[in-house]
């Protein structure tokens, strides 16, 4: 998705802005890690990383240690992203067939993925590549191996649908894309953790209560003794 | 004298038969050896098994192989472009059968198909409906998939280079799934930008070793997938 | 910022603990890192299971740490050396386990540790006193034996050279075990003759991703094992 | 085994030298193989390619078009084979890693093996990594992926052991190195191959007879109808 729908979806929606949680994502990167960013506001978080941590990129196509898109007329074909999207090189960058860039995220060696869902249950469990409407062309890509393979595979998603339905419920209706894989949700309005008995509050985004979250989450909510409210800058 | 060079893509391509399995490489436009599949689809072979990670764009390229129905079955991870209907409209008339695998399965069942690995354990896709009718397996208290390795008669790809021992390297991103198709298939072309002499290639720097590669086509400037599209053409 | 580079090998093999598994580079003196073996002696480490393709040649690198009593446990092709009665002596007194492994079983076995792969099956060894006691499986009507991915503590790898990242490119048939070892030990640790600026691996020549890659230590004049044995050393 | 060693044993053998046998089994590689050869008289081979063919060797250890040994000096300590001994390289060499270059062996990619033997049977089955003795340390390389993988597995070896024992056997009483997989034996008497029936006799060594044959092979020994002499020259 464009920045451009994004910033017009943004003014649409309470809490946080796309950009801001991106940003509230990207404060949970650490120096150094390895990561992967799904396609649309996953992406985003790269812009937000804090100063003084350096994260290398994986995209599944086979390029670690990539940078922003190119300034426009310099980009090059063969040098684009998941998204096939074009991309520029940092320092200590490479490139590797499509086994070996799955043999990274396989076997673990991805430290953090982070992906859009449709569904996301209290127990970890994903659904972001089906709804399994009758007669729809099922596509998958690299998403069951990220989930599957990542050390920690964390989720950015509306809490609600645009129309209105909660994207959180105690299962997921939707095939799954994994199960029991996610360990943090990043919503417009909120930090949810899974934890042993579900999910767990650890932040709500400024002005939003929490009866506010019980009602538009279609399942327990746990509020963490130390639930605080994001501060996240203007974005 | 091992010289592995074809004159031609027709010359490439000419003893692809009816019902062979053809693995393509690329990923988006990025080593996607358009030269190659035009030329397949002039010569005629149909019924055709193409596993490729998408299903191309446009009315150029696989795109182009599946609009002149060549393709009898697909295997790949995202059977969708940006804008194109045309594999759905095919998939939901009953024109084209689907094997749908997650992406990095896809890529690790071609490399266990070139190793010699005929079966594997993954976790991906474990408790999905894409394991539905998979074997499964716990290893260390975790459920795992068995997936088989894939061969294939032909592996169309596109390097950047190559000697006339088929030694090859690549050009960035483009690389993705042709060292890994040239090892699978039984008979591995490629097309090069460059068919470069004996000695250019660093032996350090080979990415496909030439023992994996059969034929080796120059195709000097090749035609880039984005700009046929821009343009609006169509092949054939 | 990323900086991997250790001050010593001392200090890049401190962590490592009693009963590891440790994966040791090198196939014959070619990659073998001697200077990481012998900070590993001096270490202390004990009780160790370590995975290479032989077990040493002389009173030095690997041969010194199984002579000095540290491995309990060996995963190996070929326990021999040329003229080497080390192993053989502590295997007939049972001072010492053995896992015979053929070579290509124990690459691939490395290399599904490194790619997340619990495990697969291969043809070698269907039908030998080697597939005794392990599963067999009938795939298009050959038997194939499943062999168990292998993964490690640590692995300990000889490189040419890497950068901060921990990049690296080998040295010809140097490179053998040292990339797939990298990517199935949890702690990679690799001696390269030199530690380079960003930027002076070509992206497209490196060899092992610095992704799989813990810790770099520079050693300028590697010891040569050969030359090590001809003037009769024995380490500690 | 040094080539001192072999002319030595040579002259106390009939039939074919070793360096005959290795000139034989040189005929039957064919322009642009691509070429495994074991340790001891299969590495002979390469020097009796007819000329005008251009075969590539592979060595376990990761280098694919190698050439002979360097002169005394120029030995590289990172460029060896399975052997462990210096090698040079040609034309169109490459390098790969451990793994890679199993999976040209067990994925058949290799053309030729030419390996050494301690028993063939005519089944094609093969022993030649342990005599099964107690006590022995069992060590096996890359053997049993060789021959499980080659398209073709060929093997060099003396007719009778050192001690006048036949090498051919109905069956094979050492742990075998594969099942069924030799297809042709070059011995300092004859060339056999392996066939649907057992061993077929195809050619037999300058004045060496078939009832010689059939004495010194342990099982029985089918002639085939275009039986003939191997024409060697002086080695």
């Amino acid at each position: 998705m464009s920045r451009a729908d994004t910033s017009q979806a943004a003014t649409q929606r309470p809490g946080l802005s796309r950009a801001q949680m991106a940003w509230r994502a990207a404060q949970d990167i650490l120096d150094g890690a390895y990561v992967n960013l799904g396609i649309g506001i996953p992406e985003m978080v790269a812009a937000f990383v804090p100063e003084g941590r350096e994260v290398v990129y994986h995209t599944e196509n086979g390029v670690l240690g990539f940078g922003p898109p190119p300034e426009a007329g310099a980009e090059l074909r063969e040098l684009i992203n998941a998204g096939k999207k074009p991309i520029s090189l940092k320092p200590g960058a490479s490139f590797f067939h499509h086994a070996d860039s799955f043999a990274m995220i396989r076997g673990g060696h991805i430290d953090v993925c982070i992906l859009g869902a449709m569904q996301v249950a209290q127990n970890g469990d994903l659904a972001n590549w089906s709804t399994g409407a009758e007669g729809a062309v099922p596509a998958v890509g690299g998403a069951m191996d990220l989930v599957a393979g990542a050390k920690a595979v964390r989720v950015i998603t509306d809490h609600l649908t645009s129309k209105g339905e909660p994207k959180l419920f105690e299962r997921c209706s939707f095939p799954l894309t994994g199960r029991g894989v996610v360990e943090r949700v990043y919503t417009n309005l909120a930090v949810i953790d899974i934890g042993e008995d579900g999910f767990v509050l650890r932040e709500r985004a400024p002005g939003i209560s929490v009866d506010q979250l019980r009602e538009l989450t279609a399942a327990p909510l746990i509020v963490a003794e130390d639930c605080t409210t994001i501060v996240v800058p203007a974005l | 004298m091992i010289d592995k060079s074809c004159a031609s893509v027709e010359e490439a391509v000419a003893a692809i038969s009816d019902g062979d399995t053809v693995m393509i490489g690329g990923f988006g436009e990025a080593g996607s050896p358009i030269e190659l599949i035009h030329a397949l689809i002039d010569q005629g072979a149909r019924d055709l098994v193409v596993i490729n990670n998408n299903t191309g764009n446009g009315r150029v390229g696989l795109a182009a192989l599946i609009a002149a129905g060549r393709v009898r079955r697909m295997i790949c991870s995202f059977p969708r472009g940006t804008t194109d209907t045309l594999f759905p409209e095919l998939y939901r008339a009953g024109k084209i059968e689907l094997e749908l695998v997650p992406q990095g399965t896809l890529a690790e069942r071609i490399r266990a198909g070139g190793a010699g690995i005929p079966a594997f354990y993954t976790a991906t896709a474990a408790g999905t409906t894409l394991a539905e009718g998979k074997e499964t397996r716990d290893f260390d208290g975790r459920c795992y998939v068995m997936e088989r390795g894939l061969t294939a008669d032909y592996a169309l790809v596109k390097a950047e280079k190559a000697d006339r021992f088929g030694n090859a390297v690549y050009n960035k991103a483009a690389r993705n799934f042709g060292p890994i198709m040239c090892m699978a298939a039984r008979t591995a072309i490629i097309q090069v930008g460059e068919i470069v002499a004996d000695g250019a290639i660093d032996p350090e720097h080979v990415i496909t070793p030439g023992i994996f590669v059969q034929h080796v086509v120059a195709v000097d400037e090749p035609a880039l997938e984005s700009e046929l599209i821009a343009q609006g053409a169509s092949y054939p």
